[in-house]
């Protein structure tokens, strides 16, 4: 990796340009985050990490890799940098360097069909359950419901959580807000309830992934604050999501992860 | 690869035994269901009739055409549903390689019906025996001796396409890599361990047909 | 017994029997021989129909095989017949191999299935064999063990397809033993053969086959001593 | 399933017939080392030296007995990084297929040279050719002709492998129809398409292969 | 020519040929003979080491094949055979058959050895099969290519086994008509055989094998006519 680096910055510097290229991966099934547009790589995700790498001083070369690619180019080094709406999470961090948090997922949303009724997360229990694979979803559900519970299903992408809710194999699905509107706008037909439970479902943070002790951790938190302080953040969050960010408690989660990190 | 993190492994460690057992519950169903399906199929493609001929043709093309992961996805979201609501992965998963095995299965029935010697299927005739008699005490328990070494090839493949069950969340072996994998965003250690286990499975299986096969040559 | 009328047999284009007729009268052997390609399998596989018959009639035991509401199993169980190869069946014993058509084909018990199989066992000489495989028999007792199994059902016929062609010269003897011995027993017996021995000792009639017609037909020293047709004359100069 | 959206089919029309072409690549090039290094293979197992054949009998072992997608994996994450950096994901996808066909076609090699009669090599030395030249004049022309129908079957379980080069992020087919997917998050439209274009191709290569053979039969 | 001295060749541990010793000089004819199993294939097999041997002497042309540092492939170029199913290569027509070892062994150039091979097909009297495929051929046409294949290496000795026993009657005598041929113009020949008109026209000594051993060993009318041991008497009795 070391020597792609390199070989990049040579060509770079011929330009008379320093800019150093990071190489990014990420797995594209997660829209709004990240996702293929005909062929083009899109979503929140890459927005904020290209005007963070603009803000940091690097050049953003970021590839649909897949989630296992990421993190095998992350540990080979063929990598520098995993951006896929990643939960930080007390194992992980035992395997990874995070950034600060740059999203909160605090809104989930539970989706049903209108076979089955659900008031609030409590009546999760005894149901069947389909989350994402690795998402803050998940996370989410399986505090109602139990690690690895039987009547958690994890799916390989979205697409296939909302087809096992449609065809039946599940009673609902539990999955980040955005994820889920983005679905019913998509699929306006399906005949999907939703309900946020914002008493039991803790919020979650999403943060970049960086090898242990990599170098740019320091540089991408410095120009995470700087794009909340100077509005840029706000304006692609905007963009996406359609409402404002909460930045405050985007900011007091970073004491919730450096606790984390202690704790390990 | 970087260090290797033995905790990850013990800690899904009885996932993992109960994902085996799951994944040879599949391989074992499969087969057992593939086996019983494949001999109707075969003689279904080895009639002289086209009109009966024609649908188990088709039947195999597509089974033998398509990727396996296409045909799990139908099997549990379009298939399943239409008689089990809440379709269950497992059930859907079974029936999927039941049915995909089967295609494979009847080629193979078909291959060892034809090597039986005419001569052995005349001789039966000749003898009074109908065509269903001779079948039955002559060339199938002939052909199914024959039939050992590709069943056990196909067993194999079974084994190892159960894997692909993962993708519709029945919590086979593969399933519990994956979630392992995404809980420590770790690749090696959840794969490399479960495709230890995968190749322990093959290799016994194998050594299992060897046996068989040897035992019904001395016989 | 037999009398076949104006039997055609094709292979697609390629006409293998032209016009065939022929009689045998019961307790009657006879005796096919001919060049390879001649016709003689063919012939002899028409009359219990391993072939369908392209054109003509065959008439075997009062019943016209031609016809299609004649129930071909019910005149297989009449016509025995011993193939080149043997046939046998490689993963039942000897004992099996002659019991498995009368106990499924007839219905008769296992007991008595195998009381009956132990006496055609003994009479072909092969008494100590009843337990073994086919593959641990020499050619020869293959041969003897394919007779007896043939014989299990009681036919009223029987047809032999060159019976010793595939054995070793040292069993070709033990073979036409037992064949002698079921036509002095007064067997109905067509039998294609190259064993001009044989024929001459056990025939009563012999025809002589070439490129699908019946060229000779003859009392057996009649036909080897003084052949009528060229064709006739060349072939038994090369046999011999 | 809903109804169709036809449009998602539209729009990615272009990227589907681009890994469509990938896809035909990947099979041809994973075919073509296969067969190369699976003739290697397969004499190294017929080798009566054990030493030599026991290399080659684990070589098969491990890639008949593993899952192709943990191959696939450990050769773009650890073997292909040691001498390409970084990794291409098409580079090790063809390495990944070449290597795991290579085990199945030594297995058809092994077969067929096994399957010619042992008089054709007798005949072959007593006329004084060496074991070598016995093999290439003899043995193998005539060999080669009965592996058309396994190798056929090969080329087809090939083509569908390929579809497991997208876990690598190797832009064919499958690849395309998962990002459709979950660009609309519609699994049906995508998986339905590329399936058939599945099928056309297998059923395509089988047409040619059936052609092969018979041509062979009648020279 | 050949001398054998107490061979002995074992499969595991079933001892096939036990102390066999025999000497054929220059241009003589030797007939194997014996029953099935006795080990006559073997025997010829030593030969030319398509079997190697257990134990004893084998000097063909003067090397001895027992000696390790001897080169097999260049003895073989010495010795023809034939089989008794012949070995045609059947993806090659009738000339490649005869013309791919003098090409790829001799080194011969392929003019030169197309010429030779098509002499040696009028003399076995199949010139018009040149380019005809070995499937296309009768047996007796196939076994007479065969012959003349090995002839084509111009050997100095021809073994033969069985080389009609799976012929049609009809084609036994024209390939024996080659045999005798080459037997005439002083080729060096040991024949296994069950044609005892054959042994006695052409064969100059027979030997007699039972079960590994030669057992018996004569000039063809005596050892027929007159045999001296008990197996003998009773194998002649059954095949003559
Ligand atoms: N099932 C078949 N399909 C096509 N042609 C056949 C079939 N059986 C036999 N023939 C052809 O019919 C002709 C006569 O064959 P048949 O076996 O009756 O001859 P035969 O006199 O028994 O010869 P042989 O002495 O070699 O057994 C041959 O030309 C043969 O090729
Ligand atoms: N390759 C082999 N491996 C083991 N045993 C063998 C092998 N070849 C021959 N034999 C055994 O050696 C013995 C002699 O066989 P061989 O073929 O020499 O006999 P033969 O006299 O040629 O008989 P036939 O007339 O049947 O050809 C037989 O018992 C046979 O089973
Ligand atoms: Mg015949
Ligand atoms: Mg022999």
């Amino acid at each position: 990796a070391c020597g792609t680096a390199q070989k990049d910055n040579n060509k770079n510097g011929s330009n008379g340009n320093e800019k150093k290229v990071l190489h990014v991966g990420t797995e594209a099934t997660f829209p709004p985050f990240e996702f293929v547009d005909k062929g083009e790589l899109t979503g929140f995700d890459v927005e904020l990490l290209n005007a963070l790498g603009e803000e940091a001083g690097y050049k953003i070369d970021m590839k649909n890799t897949g989630w296992d690619s990421m993190l095998a180019g992350l540990d080979s080094k063929d990598l520098d940098i995993g951006m896929s709406g990643i939960t930080i999470k007390k194992d992980r961090l035992k395997s990874y360097d995070f950034s600060d948090p740059y999203y909160e997922s605090e809104g989930f949303l539970i989706l049903f069909k209108d076979n089955v009724e659900i008031k609030n997360a409590e009546d999760l229990k005894n149901l069947k359950v389909g989350v994402q694979n690795g998402t803050t979803g998940a996370e989410a559900a399986e505090s109602v419901v139990g690690q690895n519970s039987k009547n958690i299903s994890k799916y390989e992408s979205s697409g296939l959580m909302f087809q096992a809710l449609l065809s039946g194999s599940v009673d609902a699905a539990v999955t980040d807000k955005p994820v889920a509107e983005e679905y019913i706008k998509q699929n306006p037909d399906s005949n999907i309830k939703s309900v946020e439970d914002k008493e039991r479902f803790k919020p979650e943070y999403y943060g970049i992934a960086f090898q242990k002790g990599s170098p740019y951790k320091e540089d991408f938190d410095k120009a995470l604050s700087t794009l909340i302080e100077n509005g840029k953040y706000t304006e692609i969050y905007k963009k996406w999501f359609d409402e404002e960010p909460k930045l405050d408690s985007l900011k007091d989660a970073k004491t919730y992860i450096d606790s984390l990190r202690e704790e390990k | 690869m970087g260090n290797i993190r033995f905790d990850i492994i013990i800690d899904y460690l009885p996932l993992f035994i109960k994902g085996t057992l799951l994944t040879l519950g599949f391989t074992i169903a499969g087969i057992s269901l593939g086996l019983i399906l494949g001999l109707g199929i075969g003689l279904g493609k080895m009639s002289n009739k086209s009109f009966i001929r024609i649908p188990f043709v088709w039947y195999i093309n597509f089974f033998r055409g398509t990727p396996f992961l296409v045909q799990i996805l139908l099997m549990h979201f379009a298939i399943v549903p239409l008689f089990m609501s809440p379709a269950n992965p497992i059930v859907s998963a079974i029936i999927a390689l039941a049915l995909n095995s089967a295609a494979y299965i009847s080629e193979i029935f078909r291959a060892g019906i034809q090597s039986i010697d005419r001569g052995q299927t005349e001789a039966a005739r000749s003898l009074g025996m109908t065509h269903t008699q001779a079948m039955r005490h002559v060339i199938l328990p002939q052909a199914i001796k024959r039939m050992i070494p590709p069943l056990g090839n196909e067993f194999i493949t079974l084994l190892k396409e159960t894997s692909l069950a993962a993708i519709i969340a029945a919590p086979e072996l593969m399933y519990w890599g994956r979630v392992a994998g995404s809980q420590y965003m770790r690749v090696w250690e959840p794969y490399i361990f479960v495709s230890l286990i995968y190749l322990v499975l093959t290799l016994s299986l194998t050594y299992l047909m060897d046996k068989i096969e040897r035992r019904l040559k001395t016989e | 017994m037999i009398s076949v009328k104006h039997l055609k047999k094709s292979f697609g284009n390629n006409e293998v029997l032209k016009d065939i007729s022929l009689e045998v009268k019961p307790q009657e052997v006879l005796v096919v021989i001919g060049p390879s390609g001649s016709g003689k399998s063919t012939l002899i596989r028409c009359l219990n129909l391993l072939e369908s018959v392209s054109g003509g009639q065959v008439v075997v035991t009062g019943k016209d095989l031609t016809d299609k509401k004649t129930d071909i199993n019910e005149i297989r169980k009449n016509v025995g017949m011993v193939f080149q190869h043997f046939n046998l069946f490689p993963h039942k014993t000897i004992l099996q191999n002659i019991t498995l058509a009368p106990i499924n084909v007839k219905g008769v018990s296992k007991e008595e299935a195998e009381k009956k199989a132990k006496e055609l066992l003994a009479k072909v000489g092969l008494s100590d064999k009843a337990d073994a495989y086919p593959d641990s028999l020499s050619g020869g007792q293959k041969q003897r063990v394919a007779i007896a199994r043939a014989l299990a059902m009681e036919p009223k016929i029987m047809l032999f397809d060159e019976p010793t062609s595939a054995l070793d010269p040292e069993m070709v003897g033990e073979v036409l033993e037992v064949m002698k011995q079921l036509a002095r027993e007064g067997m109905t017996m067509v039998v294609v053969t190259h064993e001009m021995g044989f024929a001459r000792e056990v025939g009563d009639r012999v025809i002589f086959m070439d490129n699908g017609y019946i060229v000779e037909e003859n009392v057996p020293n009649e036909l080897f001593s003084n052949p009528q047709h060229e064709r006739t004359k060349s072939f038994l100069s090369k046999v011999l």
